[in-house]
């Protein structure tokens, strides 16, 4: 008879009530997460600083380095942050959007990174050895100053060469400065000059 | 490791349990003087860095303004304003640092309907937790400075964090330690609020007499605060809200609908059971049933049809 | 002889009954199998979205995203459940429309709505195949799962996230918790009913009802079933 | 900089002016910053363009590029007719007085002596009138005509504030506002800090238009002062060192001079350099020049230079042209003159004027040699990538060798920046790859052809062969080895500033200890006390700053002798009393100078010997007016640029700079205002650092693609949509960039006539993280500044329409 019929319907009805309505309290409070929120670790925390001077413009702000590995045998130092210098008189921290960013160009894929050579009349550089590099180049140079090199002008001694240029970096120390003037001197190079016009 | 634990928390989206109340750290803040700000981009620069952020190498549509706009992967932003003043007729550059404003009452987290994805640290940074975060979006609605943005990557709500692993081991925001003019600053609310106080004294002796500070009530006050010269107007600034305020729309769907809502469907059950065991069942009748096989007998013979089927 | 308690009484019964001494109960017809795989489709459906729908409802419900997963998960399944339902509930619409037509039995009816909910069906009108309730619940969702349809692309972030503004973002969200909410408590009105009013679960079991309850409830619609399709038979073994 | 960065936040009155300081050096901007917020000092800002610093500053003011001596003038005019003096400063400190020779003239924009054809002046007339005393004849009173404060009177007269709007486009009013505002510093008590950087120096009379601001703020008597002063900022971080070691043709360093041809010998070459005093009793401290220079020898050639081979006179070269600076050089090798180049950390395809004169000069050389660190544009000037650079690499014969460079992080060694500090940094990680220090790399070079010279001979090897090469490690000397030579050492025994006897090989104390006999060497005399007997004073880091004058004297080491603030003596008023005692620097305590900073003056010279405060000048006081000092006049005179939108309105018959040099095939190449009417000026953004930071992530986020900035109007005219591409050509070249539209730059109304300006930032190229794009010396012309040589990259012309996306470039 009917009887069953609505028997199995009260059923179903008590199924569906259940859950729609208690589900959330047959409790999942395992997937709560912890009440603790996670900061971040602080990444500086044992890495080795080193102070330096950016080498951007000549404010000369001072940054600190911060590299991976502590210089032990096995570790290579690789610079992970910069930041700027709290000591220094001049940027007192600060740093502006080149120097915040120093670590792109410290990194940087465009870096070079071996000794290439490009032939006469070729489309691309070749990969090629130091000691090819500066034997090659210091021919070269010989050869133009043996060729060009003049050692007087009528009666008066000039002993300048100025076939060949040389141009000095403006972002290199003045220890590098120095002695590159005396290389180049030294061959009576005159056609030197540096970035200080531009 | 830097860690906050739960006694630092003040507020926690979603949560039933009660936050800690016993300890209180001192509130930190961020005041960004406008008037200061030569709009160098440093503060962005330094932000990536920092967090390790790098976002798409973009285009120029025609202004200084790069990225266009706060993305997952940039969390704050210098925005450009050419602003030629009427009473003056001088050209004003209006330059503001966007990005997190760390309310005292977050729309974000009140929005937010995962249990610890926003947390409120008890120094008044407003943090998410990505970990927590199920990409919603509903901080964005919630939000009344148009600050989360959703990584289409992850799909997780990413937002300044007021650099709070630096703020938690004692050291500033990379972007106020950045600020080659000092423009953004850092320390306790109420130094950057006497801070700000100072300022606006220099600028209004400059001829800016509705300079001002910006620490918007209608959200609680804020730990990112300006210093405006045209403190009376902030929508000159890039369109910062003149009285930012959590959305009536957002307030009402967070608070009245979700116990409306609740309680409507809690009592069409209960009624129904009190309907049952009051009225009881509406069942069918043994008569009714012999009565409906006599009526469709009856029919039947008006058809004219023959012998009932046996089943 | 399988002896067995009917709950109302508690009296014991034997379940089969030599069938010379069998009553005569007629059995008509009222959905056909393709209907009802529509409507259980649909109510799956609704179930799953009422589920993950309310864990992002209200906090004290968040943890119903366990049956999904997780909160990620919800919160990406979630529309697609909503997609689906839309388009199962279009058919049911197509098929059931025309019936749902009010008329005015159906005011006189609710006129008596007093006697509906005490049981005295004889003091109303014969009825055709939906009372004015039904008619309400058909109705209700129509308009409820359209509003839930169009605000839920609004807040669809995945897809939809740029295309509407912020502000109107917030009126979405506030609309799709409402229509949820008012479509939830009908579903709950709905799922009583068919546990109050006997007999009626069967209609969307079996596809068929008693005469007996066709004759109680829709006696309009029995009379135009009987003489029918309508077959004989002893009380049926497996019940509904 | 005479002074230096934290003293700019004593000013009461900044002015930025050829520079944008905010842009360019932010962090050093903070002291400006500093000044507003604390001094309440008041911020001017004179530029074409509303700049980020303009965006900060109380008073902006337009200009149009290349009329900043118009202007200046017209200040000083101003100053002069408002009797806007620091009069004591004026007559005490000054040339003022000084009576100039007859015979010195100035007609229709021309001083006495030019030679059309030389492009040059005879300047002997250039001078002031000797006294039977054998010195320089002064007039206290100012009144003589021919003396220099009337001569200054007479030739600013023409610079009236009409005038001044007529040529610069800025506003009579402004300009009006800028000429009281800097005047309120002529109050001994109150000083101004003059900010300038490329934007005076990219013309072709760059160094005139620092000179007309150094006679202003010589007027004002802010020279030597605290907060006041004229702040070079200069560019990259070591361009001060390399300008102070003499890396240019004509220099040694320490500021002396290569020879030239007329000097035959080491006699007649010293005498041209004694600079005795012109006046009783000055300092003239250049007399001191010969024990500088034999030291330099010592240095380079040890015992090869002694004093019967004229300290080795004959190892250095002679020049027989003024200089050969890189125009000449690329001049040059367009000629097919030269062989090859070898180029350091540097990127000249993208730095020096007219892109496409560098790739033929480039396409003509045997061979270059790139020492970098990054993958440079100029290592690959002969690689297409299409239309940024639409080279055929088949026919182009130089051989090109790029060798990979280390990078500051993983080298140690000493920067000198724009406030003369010299700063030692340490490494902080491993080069990668093969990378090799430049030091490594020249001194590879130079023992490689060393050896070639010993066994094979070849032209006058004796300088090669014998110059000084004292290394531990012969092809890796270190930084600490350098710096020691650049010190300064004993080379035989000799006595300290006390007499006392001091062995050979020893670090000197100083350049007060330099001898004149040999017994001293010194790689560069102004940086003696940088690596002294006490140890290395470059690594220096006590920032402790008595009395917060902003000095920290024992942060690194400052050139010279460790002197913050030069001119320092001009901070008190002849009886040794400061002007200020808020401004106090040092004063005189009656027996000797004492203070915060290092005395630029004899520390027992006591006031009143009379001695001037400027001891490196025979008259040891200011000049307003520069004898024969200057090769384009001994005042600063409006010239227009070489490419002009409007002809000279002061003197009509003059086009450029009279005395600046240009080739001849450069001067073809001007082009004029009909074909090209908008004045282009080029200039960087914070957001780059030159062609570096396209390397750099983050930077080529933060600006990634190349662009122009013109005004609402010129846009209008030229339906120029924001943000839409456009052509930008000069007479030399064509380049595309994506148009910025802005009010920050107006049309300026000069004569009349509106002048609109193009805007050209010069980050872009084809190398890098960037959008490739041009860089503007595809546009610029090769012309120099008539004493420096620097190129005119602030003013030239161009036009300018809308355009096509280039096409994408062929890597």
């Amino acid at each position: 008879m009917t009887v069953q019929v609505s028997r199995r319907g009260l059923l179903k009805g008590v199924g569906a009530g259940l859950a729609g309505g208690s589900l959330g309290a047959l409790g999942f409070g395992g997937l709560q997460p912890a009440m603790a929120a996670a900061v971040r670790p602080f990444k500086l925390a044992q890495m080795r600083e080193t102070r330096n001077t950016c080498p951007y413009c000549s404010v000369a702000c001072g940054v600190i380095l911060y590299s991976l590995g502590d210089r032990s045998k096995n570790a290579r130092s690789s610079v992970m942050h910069v930041e700027g210098d709290p000591d220094h008189p001049i940027n007192r921290g600060t740093l502006c959007p080149k120097g915040s960013a120093l670590l792109d160009f410290i990194h940087a894929d465009t870096r070079t990174k071996y000794p290439l050579h490009r032939a006469p009349g070729t489309s691309e550089f070749k990969r090629v050895s130091w000691d090819f590099a500066l034997d090659r180049i210091s021919t070269l140079l010989k050869e133009d100053r043996d060729r060009n090199f003049l050692a007087k002008n009528g009666d008066l001694t000039v002993n300048r060469w100025t076939t060949t240029g040389f141009l000095g970096a403006s972002a290199t120390t003045n220890e590098t400065a120095w002695l590159t003037y005396k290389v180049v001197r030294s061959m009576g190079a005159l056609v030197f000059d540096n970035q200080a016009r531009v | 490791m830097a860690d906050y634990s739960s006694l630092d928390i003040r507020q926690r989206s979603a949560s039933t349990e009660t936050p800690p109340e016993i300890r209180r750290q001192v509130e930190v803040a961020k005041l960004i003087d406008v008037s200061k700000c030569i709009g160098c981009k440093a503060c962005q620069s330094a932000c990536e860095e920092w967090n390790d952020l790098r976002d798409d190498v973009g285009v120029n549509t025609g202004n200084y303004q790069n990225p266009h706009d706060l993305t997952a992967k940039t969390w704050t932003l210098m925005r450009f304003e050419e602003y030629e003043n009427p009473q003056t007729n001088h050209l004003e550059w209006l330059i503001r640092k966007d990005g997190c404003m760390h309310c005292t009452e977050p729309g974000c987290l009140k929005a937010c309907p995962s249990p610890g994805a926003i947390v409120q640290y008890s120094n008044g940074i407003v943090d998410f937790i990505e970990e927590n975060c199920i990409g919603c979006g509903y901080c964005v609605k919630g939000c009344p400075f148009n600050i989360p943005r959703i990584s289409q990557t992850d799909h997780k709500a990413y937002k300044c964090t007021l650099c709070s692993d630096r703020v938690a081991v004692g050291q500033a925001p990379a972007c106020a330690k950045a600020c080659p003019t000092g423009s953004i600053m850092f320390g306790t609310k109420q130094a950057m609020i006497d801070q700000a106080q100072t300022r606006v004294e220099d600028l209004k002796s400059r001829g800016f007499e509705h300079a001002g500070l910006y620490d918007p009530a209608g959200v609680g006050g804020t730990h990112v605060m300006y210093v405006l010269h045209h403190a009376d107007q902030p929508s000159l600034y890039s369109g910062l809200p003149n009285d930012p305020k959590i959305s009536p729309l957002v307030a009402f769907w967070k608070g009245g609908a979700k116990v409306f809502g609740l309680a409507a469907m809690g009592f069409a059950a209960v009624a129904g059971f009190f309907h049952y065991v009051t009225a009881g069942p509406n069942e069918v009748a043994p008569e009714e049933e012999e009565e409906a096989v006599e009526m469709a007998e009856a029919k039947r013979r008006q058809n004219g049809g023959g012998e009932v089927r046996p089943h | 002889m399988t002896i067995h308690t009917d709950i109302r009484d508690g009296e014991t019964r034997p379940l089969h009954q030599d069938k010379g001494g069998a009553p005569e109960v007629l059995y008509v017809p009222r959905y056909t199998g393709l209907q009802r795989v529509n409507h259980w489709i649909t109510a799956i459906l609704f179930t799953l979205l009422t589920l993950s729908g309310l864990a992002m409802f209200s906090p004290y419900l968040f943890s119903l995203t366990g049956l999904f997963g997780g909160g990620q998960a919800t919160r990406a399944i979630h529309p697609w459940f909503g997609v689906a339902l839309a388009v199962s509930f279009v058919f049911l619409f197509i098929r059931f429309w025309k019936l749902n037509i009010p008329n005015k039995d159906d005011v006189e009816w609710s006129k008596r709505i007093g006697d509906v909910v005490t049981n005295r069906e004889d003091r109303l009108p014969e009825l055709g195949k939906y009372n004015a309730g039904q008619k309400m619940v058909f109705w209700g969702q129509t308009a409820l799962i359209t509003v839930m349809l169009i605000s839920g692309l609004m807040i669809w972030n995945t897809y939809f996230g740029g295309l509407t503004t912020i502000e109107t973002q917030r009126w979405a969200l506030l609309a799709h918790s409402l229509a949820a909410v008012i479509a939830i408590a009908i579903i709950v009105v709905h799922i009583y009913a068919g546990i109050w009013v006997r007999g009626t679960g069967r209609a969307m079991v079996r596809g068929t009802v008693t005469g007996g309850w066709a004759y109680r409830h829709h006696r309009k619609w029995f009379r135009q079933m009987a003489g029918g399709t309508v077959r004989k038979g002893s009380v049926d073994k497996r019940g509904s | 900089m005479t002074n230096l960065w934290m003293d700019i936040k004593h000013a009461d009155v900044i002015t930025v002016m050829g520079g944008n300081a905010a842009e360019a050096h932010p962090c050093g901007f903070k002291w400006v910053v500093e000044a507003k917020a604390h001094n309440n000092a008041k911020l001017i800002v004179v530029d074409p363009r509303f700049t980020r610093t303009a965006s900060v500053a109380d008073l902006y003011c337009p200009i149009r590029q290349g009329t900043d001596i118009a202007f200046l003038s017209g200040v000083a005019k101003y100053l002069l007719d408002n009797d806007k003096l620091q009069h004591r400063y004026v007559s005490a400190y000054t040339n003022a007085g000084y009576v100039v020779r007859e015979g010195y003239d100035f007609q229709e924009g021309l001083f006495a002596g030019y030679d059309a054809d030389k492009r040059d002046y005879d300047k002997t007339t250039w001078d002031y009138e000797i006294g039977p005393d054998g010195y320089a004849v002064v007039d206290e009173t100012m009144q003589h005509p021919r003396c220099v404060m009337q001569l200054l009177k007479k030739h600013v007269a023409i610079y009236t504030p009409e005038m001044v709007e007529k040529i610069c486009g800025s506003p009579k009013e402004t300009f009006l506002k800028v000429c009281e505002m800097m005047a309120t510093t002529a109050a001994p008590d109150r000083t101004m800090a003059s900010l300038y950087a490329l934007g005076w120096t990219h013309h072709s009379k760059g160094s005139q238009n620092i000179r007309s601001m150094c006679i202003v703020q010589t007027l004002l008597g802010n020279i030597g002062m605290l907060g006041g002063g004229m702040q070079a900022l200069r560019g990259h971080s070591n361009i001060q060192g390399l300008t102070d070691i003499g890396l240019m043709s004509n220099l040694i360093p320490g500021y002396l001079n290569i020879p030239v041809e007329k000097e035959p010998d080491y006699a007649s070459y010293i005498a041209k350099r004694q600079f005795k005093p012109l006046r009783p009793g000055q300092t003239s401290y250049w007399q001191n020049y010969n024990k500088f220079f034999i030291s330099f020898q010592k240095a380079m050639w040890g015992d090869k230079a002694q004093k019967e081979n004229d300290w080795a006179y004959d190892y250095l070269p002679k020049l027989d042209v003024p200089t050969y600076d890189v125009m000449r050089g690329f001049e040059l090798a367009k000629q097919g003159k030269m062989t090859g180049y070898v180029i350091q950390g540097f990127n000249p395809l993208l730095s020096f004027p007219n892109r496409a004169k560098m790739t033929e000069a480039f396409s003509k050389m045997k061979f270059i040699v790139v020492m970098d660190p990054l993958k440079t544009e100029t290592a690959r000037f002969w690689e297409n990538h299409g239309e940024y650079n639409p080279v055929d690499p088949t026919q182009i014969q130089t051989e090109v060798f790029e060798l990979p460079t280390t990078l500051f992080v993983e080298e140690e060694g000493s920067l000198s920046n724009s406030s003369r500090w010299l700063q030692w940094h340490w490494q902080a990680q491993e080069a990668p790859g093969e990378c090799r220090s430049d030091i490594e790399i020249m001194s590879e070079i130079h023992l490689r052809m060393k050896e070639k010279y010993r066994k094979h001979g070849g032209a006058f090897p004796d300088p090669i062969v014998n110059l000084t090469w004292n290394y531990a490690v012969a092809d890796s000397p270190t930084p600490s080895e350098l710096a020691r030579e650049l010190n300064g050492y004993t080379v035989a025994p000799t006595t300290d500033l006390n007499g006392a006897q001091v062995p050979a090989g020893r670090q000197v104390d100083g350049f007060a200890q330099l001898k004149d006999d040999g017994s001293t060497a010194c790689g560069c005399w102004i940086y003696s006390g940088c690596y002294t007997e006490k140890g290395n004073t470059m690594a220096r880091r006590d920032n402790t700053d008595p009395g917060d004058k902003g000095i920290a004297p024992n942060w690194a080491f400052a050139w010279p002798a460790n002197r913050r603030v030069l001119y320092n003596r001009a901070s008190c008023d002849p009886d040794g009393k400061p002007w200020s005692e808020k401004k106090k620097l040092i004063e005189w305590n009656g027996k000797q100078w004492v203070g915060f900073d290092v005395p630029d003056y004899g520390v027992t010279v006591a006031p009143d010997k009379g001695v001037g405060p400027f001891i490196l000048n025979q008259e040891g006081v200011a000049r307003l007016w520069t004898r024969g000092l200057m090769r384009d006049g001994p005042f600063p005179t409006h010239y227009e640029p070489f490419e002009s939108p409007v002809q000279n309105v002061a003197f009509p018959k003059i086009k450029g700079a009279p005395a600046a040099r240009i080739f001849k095939g450069d001067l073809a190449d001007l082009g004029d205002a009909k074909e090209f009417p908008y004045a282009a000026t080029s200039y960087r953004l914070t957001e780059h650092f030159h062609g570096w930071t396209k390397h750099a992530r983050i930077n080529a986020i933060l600006q990634p693609e190349a662009f122009v900035e013109i005004s609402e109007e010129l846009a209008k005219e030229k339906g120029i949509a924001k943000g839409a591409w456009v052509r930008v050509w000069s007479k030399r070249g064509s380049l595309k960039a994506k148009a910025v539209v802005t009010k920050r730059i107006k049309p300026l109304i000069c004569d009349g006539k509106p002048v609109h300006v193009v805007g050209i930032p010069q980050h872009w190229g084809f190398m890098g993280h960037t959008k490739k794009g041009w860089h503007p010396n595809s546009l610029t012309p090769v012309v120099g500044d008539a004493n420096t040589e620097t190129p005119e990259f602030k003013a030239w012309l161009v036009n300018i329409e809308p355009t096509t996306p280039p096409s994408d470039a062929v890597a």
